[in-house]
């Protein structure tokens, strides 16, 4: 089965996630850019795996699901934390530790 | 690594122009339920009040609702100067959409032989069938939060927010509920699952299930007495406080066609689906008729339901659907887990 | 294959032709009075009170909380879903992995509510 | 009684200091080197000029996986070098308690770890070992500088990074090239790993290897030692030292680096050696002339005995280099001849600042010999002894050694001896504007006190002692001496035949 | 596939529990931990502390009752071997410090306790997982078990700005790396069609896949992501920042901890799923290395806080372990377990008298905190100083042996040049090591500068010269100055100082360790 276009598909959806988070300054778009690249992961493993014809992939991407829930839960516990902080909602505007 | 799960697949597939073709009927009866089911609503809700309920249009005032849209959809057009043109607009399609999604997997019958043709009695029978149901129910939050964001009004978004997490506390409970089911069944697929019913259907085995089932449906549905999302009295009308006409409408419609839909799949889930009780054993195309009879008693019931109990307050809700509903369900998935492990 | 999926698909486009056309039916059905809009039909309903909300404006952190609970536990429903339907299969190896799993669930519900996510505030 | 013992105790000696506060802890170290010193003495005596090979050999496996060994051993090349390890301490460890210290259990515990790197790695016998000890050897200067040394914070702290880090390099440098002569030679021989010197010596490794190897080593050793180009931490270094420390460092550290040149370099990579002969010969005369011409233009004291020291470091490494037998055996003298001065002299500088209210700046000094005759004549003995006056041992080292360098590259021999020359001029520059002249007005001149004759007179006794009788080293390292130069005149014999051949053939 | 679906459902994988038992020890104590803690209240600081302790034991204790059986376990998902217990000793005994240096701490009281201490468990339970992982799904799990919790832990003071900054960056930047690493994964995955180490070395040992463009790329991506978090360079950016806020026992546990885990990994991951196709990432991987090497001691040169500069020299020690990983042979591997556990014992001395100092200091984890303390505090000066020298490897501490280990295996595996760059950054390190040490043997005592904090006219600009940096967020556990000692942070210090010296003089014992880890790495030489 020729998966070309789905790995092409997860490509991009990975370079989009990738950019957003390199050029978007919101930590919620960040959160949201790297969801992008986690299921971009998620839908070539599904792809591969029925190029394979094995179940390994689907499984893994299953695992991923809940690990990319668990990484939003706790970015997400961030965010709230800093914003209740009234702290400017801005990575570029964390000064606090600049290299 | 080695475990090969099956994969979402099944044995045949109909030729496309029937597939077109039952998908278009399957979707218009489902759709015809909808009307159906208003007018149950304020039928049934009148009499149980003591009044008639509307009885001007068509012989009993069944055509009321027919009344009722024909109305909004008439209706002069605006919305706020906050809101976003596009998403508001767009919001109560998207609510539209995820209820005639989700609609695809009820099943009505088996395969049946039609002037030659097997033809499935359902729009689509997969093998992941009732997650596909949770799917689309879940994207309805979307219809609800964009339509409450993009008004650009305080009441509907804080409606919006509050019936999105309404309904994702009682998404879990849902999902959690029918594990039992799943697990007696072993299978995903809800011809499947109804066949499965053959000796017993599940609301025996599953009573604790169905109860978790039949609550969360209520909270999911946004329907009386969890209808805390439009109650007026805090929230004015939740989060379609400013949509009128023919998009109120199209948000009016969904909600009654989640309510069809969340019927149906109760009967499906626990009443045996196209199954008679006690081995009566039809001719098949009794079969559809059957699911549609137990479907429209179901949606009594939710009827009856809403004009019984009072509506809790919002806090109350939350916590019956976390601190009660979500252990319970836990603890019935597991119970059910063992009994099966260990009679199988 | 994709095929057993096809009536799924014009489940969706009906559905969406039927939404479309309440939503759109509004603006060519119904009454124009170009020009003529009222104020009070474009500012949001407040109770009868001119509005006063600007954008964002802040709600409860439950929200977020209540949230954050439904990813983690929703996700792990998701995972007992395989499992329930490969149970009979795999037989008590099965049930005890859905055993420590259920177990494990019910530590961080024990500890959610213990410290108070549950409560609506 | 093992090498262990002798390398060892300074260290326990130390420790017992830290435990037993700093009343006790001068003496205790002065008592323990002089017990060293015993020791070694004992060595000495015991050691048989003329045998082959090493002796008192303690041979452990110490990390055996990768084939690193403890081995220690005495032959004639480090027998007179840790007599003269030995006795400097001793004399550092006299100077050192005419002095109050701040928090003087530390100092004297680092003084003591100082002594146990020395002597380590003078009689260390594994390669690793050896790198082990040459790069512990200056963690203790590092502190002694810093913590003790003269000058202000800043400039003592800068002095002290610089000394360690230039030096550090160079030995960092060294452990690669050590691990690699251990895996090559493995390797190209197909052996077991070992870094035993001797072993090593039985495998020599391919061409291309050595160059390198060699210049690492080479690095760290002319770092060390210092040599021209590579001496840029010398000045502040020197001046950050503390003086006691500093006279063991330039009378004792810059001989293992020497030292090292001949238990490694020149047995171990004998075609390198060769190889690179010229270029080292020619670090060693740009250090000679360059070290007698800022010796000759420094205002400061320290500084003329400092770069006096590069100068003698340069005639050292011109004997090493020089191949052969007299070379080597002029350079091993020259070693012990420049360990015994440096050590007085900068006593000397001490006693010389102390007298001009703590300047050693020479124009702040003068007319001190005015009341002090003993201090002069001291003073005069030791200036005598490094200018290579005939009759004195020096002047045997430095024959010895341009005596080599002749033998090897004449042009070579004949710079070096500009050197000689120069050093007559710089050392007695130093002596005349120190002593004689008029007497600065803030100079305040007066005699040496017995306490400090303790550290003058035994070591002005055994720099005449030696003048006297220079045979007692050169005896007993003349075996030593020949067996470590034989595989590189193998090669050189080699060469001259090749090119006698190829300039027969017409 | 039916029959398949039969015969696995006759059986189910089979669960070794022995060989498990150290990761249940590590799960059921975080359980535990965090059930006593939310039940118990106050005398919670104390117990859940111990609880942790007791589970960590526990784990090492388990872990010794299975060291020497190489086995695969839950159908080959794990890997119970001398490696993954030689690095479950070094996380356990981390764990261990880590929970002690946190006893006091302020993050440990604002995070709850029964929360922070679990998390720490459950971190250290996702690293076990991570280098016992033999399959890339394991691989991934572990990954983030392992990360997931230290985002919450960094953040654990979320009273206070620079940690919860601190948290946040990390959470962004770790996972950025996972996305990535799961990316390469998932290529590896498509290209191999296995997801089980032994089975992509075969497949790649097989067929003509090993130049595949799918198989370079994923195997690219995978090391990006593990580089973001072993902060090998160019990914190492965060390092500092999250470093600097952090609380400063989490920044210890990251710094080792995290390291250890990652090169666990990595050595498995390529030294036996990928050691057919190493010409191809050898090279890749050893510019990394040398890259690393420069990057983190010219980084660390400028640095005034010592928890940067300590990032900083960590970014620099990734380099040299990853030097180790490189050679890919059984000596690199073994190497560089010898040094985790060096880098871990040097580390962990640094950073404990850092805790101790910055509780007691206006001036939090700058140099000038250190200034003057061989004299005013010598016990806490010399565990510092020994750590400083042997990060700086210099010969009696167990950094020379190390070192000389890395460079042994490096000349042997033919990359001689990779030693020089690995003897060119200790040269630099030299530079701020010795900084450390010179401010407290050779700097005024603190308490001549102190006036100036206290006086009316102290400048009230952060940064400033002269200023103490409260305000910076450098100093966390300013807020409580507390004088005196600190028994266990003391402890701590020593025991790891200890620790260094043993192995610098006697390190026979610890190359037994470390050579039957790399032994276990059967597939290559």
């Amino acid at each position: 089965m020729d998966i070309g276009w789905y790995l092409v598909v997860s490509a991009l959806i990975f370079c989009i996630g990738a950019g957003g988070v390199l050029t978007r300054r919101n930590p919620l778009v960040i959160l949201l850019c790297l969801e992008l690249m986690l299921n971009a992961a998620n839908l070539s493993l599904i792809a591969f795996s029925r190029m394979h014809g094995n179940a390994d992939g689907q499984i893994f991407a299953l695992i991923v699901m809940v690990v990319a829930a668990c990484e939003v839960a706790v970015g997400l516990g961030l965010i709230v934390a800093i914003f209740r902080r009234k702290l400017p909602i801005d990575v570029d505007e964390l000064k606090e530790l600049q290299g | 690594m080695n475990v090969i799960l099956p994969f979402a697949e099944v044995g045949f597939a109909e030729a496309w122009w029937i597939q077109i073709l039952k998908a278009v009927i399957i979707f218009l009866v489902g759709f015809t339920m909808v009307p159906l089911a208003l007018m149950l609503d304020r039928k049934l809700m009148g009499r149980m009040q003591m009044r008639y309920g509307p009885n001007r249009v068509g012989p009993f005032g069944a055509l009321q609702p027919m009344a009722d849209i024909g109305k909004l959809l008439f209706k002069q057009q605006f919305r706020p100067r906050t809101s976003v043109g596009f998403l508001f607009a767009v919001a109560p399609a998207i609510s539209m959409v995820c209820a005639a999604g989700a609609f695809a997997v009820i099943p009505f019958g088996p395969v049946v032989d039609i002037w030659g043709a097997d033809v499935g009695l359902y729009g689509i029978d997969v093998s992941i069938g009732i997650l596909f149901v949770f799917a689309f129910s879940a994207l309805s939050v979307y219809g609800l939060m964009l339509g409450g964001w993009a008004s650009g009004s305080k009441y509907s978004f804080l409606g919006a927010m509050r019936s999105a997490a309404q309904l994702i506390s009682y998404e879990v409970s849902m999902g959690l509920s029918l594990i039992g089911v799943v697990i007696t069944a072993g299978t995903l697929s809800l011809t499947e699952i109804v066949e499965a019913q053959a000796g017993m259907w599940y609301i025996i085995p599953q009573f604790v299930g169905f109860i978790i089932f039949l609550l969360a449906a209520f909270a999911e549905t946004n329907r009386p007495p969890f209808d805390l999302t439009e109650a007026d009295a805090e929230l004015v009308g939740g989060y379609s406080t400013e949509y009128g006409g023919g998009r109120f409408a199209a948000y009016y419609a969904a909600e009654y066609f989640h309510l069809v839909i969340a019927s149906a799949i109760a009967v499906t889930m626990f009443f045996g689906g196209w199954m008679l009780p006690f081995g009566i054993d039809p001719p098949q195309w009794v079969d559809p008729i059957v699911v549609i009879v137990k479907t429209v008693l179901v949606v009594c019931f939710f009827i009856w339901a809403r004009t019984t109990f009072p509506r809790p307050r919002y806090d109350q809700l939350m916590s019956l659907g976390w601190k009660i509903l979500l252990p319970l369900a836990t603890a019935n998935a597991l119970v059910t887990a063992i009994i099966v492990v260990v009679t199988h | 294959m994709l095929t057993t999926y096809g009536p799924a698909i014009v489940f969706v486009v009906l559905g969406a032709v039927i939404g479309g056309v309440f939503v759109t039916a509004g603006s060519l059905l119904g009454p124009k009075r170009a020009g003529s809009t009222r104020e009070a039909q474009v500012t949001p309903y407040e109770c009868g009170l001119p509005s006063e909300v600007r954008g964002n404006f802040r709600f409860g952190i439950s929200f977020y909380l209540i949230a954050m609970l439904f990813i983690l536990f929703d996700i792990e429903v998701i995972f007992l879903y395989p499992i329930a339907v490969q149970l009979k299969a795999f037989g008590t190896f099965a049930l005890v992995e859905t055993i420590v799993f259920i177990v494990l669930l019910m530590v961080a519900f024990v500890y959610v509510w213990r410290r108070g996510a549950l409560e609506w505030k | 009684m093992t090498l262990s013992i002798l390398i060892w105790l300074p260290l326990v000696v130390a420790v017992l200091g830290v435990i037993l506060g700093g009343k006790i802890a001068p003496k205790l170290t002065v008592l323990g080197t002089l017990v060293t010193l015993g020791i070694a003495i004992s060595f000495v005596v015991r050691f048989k000029s003329g045998e082959d090979g090493l002796q008192f050999v303690t041979n452990e496996a110490w990390i055996s996986e990768l084939g690193i060994s403890y081995k220690l051993g005495v032959d004639g090349l480090n027998v007179v070098l840790i007599l003269l390890a030995a006795f400097l301490f001793s004399l550092s460890a006299i100077f050192a308690n005419l002095r109050e210290w701040e928090r003087p259990q530390l100092f004297y515990f680092w003084f003591g770890i100082a002594q146990t790197a020395v002597l380590g790695a003078f009689v260390a016998q594994d390669l690793i070992l050896f790198v082990a000890f040459f790069d512990l050897m200056l963690i203790p200067f590092y502190f002694l500088t810093g913590i003790w040394g003269s000058g202000d914070r800043e400039t003592r702290v800068r002095g002290t990074q610089k000394l360690v880090i230039y030096t550090l390099v160079g030995s960092l440098l060294m452990l690669v090239a050590a691990i690699a002569t251990g895996v090559l030679a493995a390797e190209q021989h197909d052996t077991d790993i070992t870094y035993s010197i001797s072993a090593l010596q039985q495998l020599p490794l391919s061409d291309g290897s050595q160059n390198w190897i060699f210049l690492c080593f080479a690095a760290a050793f002319l770092v060390k030692m210092p040599a021209f180009p590579l001496h840029g931490w010398l000045p502040d270094g020197y001046k950050a030292m503390p003086l006691p420390a500093l006279g063991v460092f330039s009378g004792v550290l810059s001989k293992v680096a020497a030292y090292g040149f001949l238990r490694i370099v020149l047995p171990v990579f004998p075609d390198a050696s060769v190889h690179f002969q010229e270029l080292l010969l020619l670090i060693a005369l740009g250090s000679i002339l360059y070290g007698s011409v800022m010796a000759f233009s420094a205002q400061n004291v320290r500084m003329v005995v400092a770069f006096s020291s590069v100068a003698q470091m340069g005639f050292i490494t011109l004997g090493i280099f020089a191949l052969n037998e007299d070379g080597v055996q002029g350079a091993l003298l020259q070693m012990v001849n420049h360990g015994l001065v440096t050590v007085p002299l900068f006593f000397i500088v001490g006693l010389l600042a102390a007298r001009a209210g703590g300047s050693e700046e020479i124009r702040d000094l003068g007319g001190i010999a005015f009341r002090a005759p003993v201090l002069a004549t001291l003073f005069l003995i030791v200036s005598l002894a490094t200018l290579a006056m005939p009759g004195s041992a020096n002047f045997a080292g430095e024959f010895l050694i341009l005596l080599g360098v002749f033998k090897a590259k004449v042009a070579f021999a004949f710079f070096a001896s500009i050197g000689v020359a120069l050093a007559a001029v710089y050392a007695l520059r130093a002596f005349i504007k120190a002593m004689h002249n008029r007497v600065n007005p803030g100079v305040d001149s007066r005699e040496v006190t017995f306490r400090d004759l303790a550290v003058l007179i035994p070591s002005v006794v055994v720099i005449l002692a030696l003048a006297l009788y220079p045979q007692f080293g050169l005896e007993k390292t003349e075996t030593t001496a020949k067996e470590t130069v034989a595989q590189v005149q193998a090669k050189t014999g080699q060469l001259t035949a090749d090119k006698t051949s190829e300039e027969h053939q017409p | 596939m039916t029959s398949a679906l039969v015969t696995a459902a006759a059986r189910g994988p089979h669960i070794d529990w022995a060989g498990l038992s150290p990761l249940v020890a590590l799960a059921a104590g975080g359980v535990l931990v965090l059930l006593v803690g939310i039940f118990l209240g106050r005398s919670a600081k104390h117990v859940t502390p111990l609880l942790a302790i007791a589970a960590l034991a526990a784990s090492i204790g388990l872990s010794v009752w299975q060291f020497g059986e190489s086995k695969s376990i839950i159908s080959g998902a794990l890997a119970i071997d001398d490696l993954t217990l030689t690095l479950n000793f070094i996380l356990c005994a981390t764990g261990i410090a880590a929970v002690l240096l946190s006893w006091r701490s302020r993050a440990a009281q604002v995070a709850g306790h029964a929360e922070y201490y679990a998390l720490l468990l459950l971190s250290l339970l996702g690293m076990l997982v991570l280098v016992g992982a033999q399959n890339l799904v394991t691989l991934f799990v572990g990954f983030e078990l392992l990360s997931i919790p230290l985002y919450v832990l960094c953040a654990a003071e979320f009273r206070r700005e620079g940690s919860l900054e601190s948290g946040l960056k990390y959470l962004i930047v770790g996972s950025v790396g996972s996305a990535t690493l799961l990316y390469g994964l998932a290529l590896i995955y498509g290209a191999t069609g296995s997801t089980d180490f032994a089975g992509i070395n075969d497949a790649l040992r097989d067929g003509e896949i090993a130049g595949d463009v799918l198989m370079l790329s994923g195997v690219g991506l995978t090391l990006v992501g593990l580089a973001f978090k072993a902060s090998v360079a160019p990914f190492h950016q965060w390092t500092p920042d999250v470093y600097q806020g952090a609380p400063t026992p989490i920044t210890a546990f990251m710094a080792v901890a995290t390291k250890v885990a990652a090169f666990g990994v990595l050595l498995r991951l390529f030294d036996v799923a990928l050691p057919t196709i190493s010409p191809d990432w050898g090279p890749a991987v050893a510019a990394l290395a040398a890259i690393t090497i420069i990057v983190g001691n010219v980084g660390a040169l400028g640095q005034t806080s010592l928890k940067r500069m300590l990032a900083f020299s960590g970014v620099a020690q990734a380099g040299y372990l990853l030097a180790g990983v490189v050679v890919g042979t059984q000596l690199g591997a073994k190497a560089t377990v010898f040094y985790l556990v060096v880098y871990a014992a040097m580390n962990i001395a640094a950073f404990s008298v850092v805790i101790a100092r910055e509780r007691a200091s206006i001036w939090g984890d700058e140099i000038s905190a250190f200034a003057g303390l061989g004299r005013s505090q010598p016990l806490l000066a010399w565990p510092l100083t020994i750590a400083m020298l042997g990060l700086a490897g210099i010969p009696v501490t167990a950094g020379f042996i190390g070192k000389f280990y890395l460079i042994d295996a490096l000349v042997s595996g033919d990359y001689a040049w990779l030693a020089i760059v690995l003897v060119i950054g200790s040269m630099i390190s030299l530079g701020y090591y010795l900084r450390v040490i010179a401010a407290m043997w050779m700097g005024e005592p603190e308490a001549a500068s102190e006036p100036a904090a206290a006086g009316p006219a102290a400048p009230t600009v952060a940064g400033a010269p002269g200023a103490p940096p409260i305000m910076a967020g450098g100093s966390q556990e300013a807020d409580e100055l507390v004088d005196g000692v600190q028994p266990e942070v003391l402890g701590v210090a020593w025991l790891a100082t200890a620790v260094i010296l043993f192995f610098g003089i006697i390190p026979s014992p610890l190359f037994e360790l470390a050579g039957k880890a790399g032994e276990s790495l059967t597939g290559i030489f």
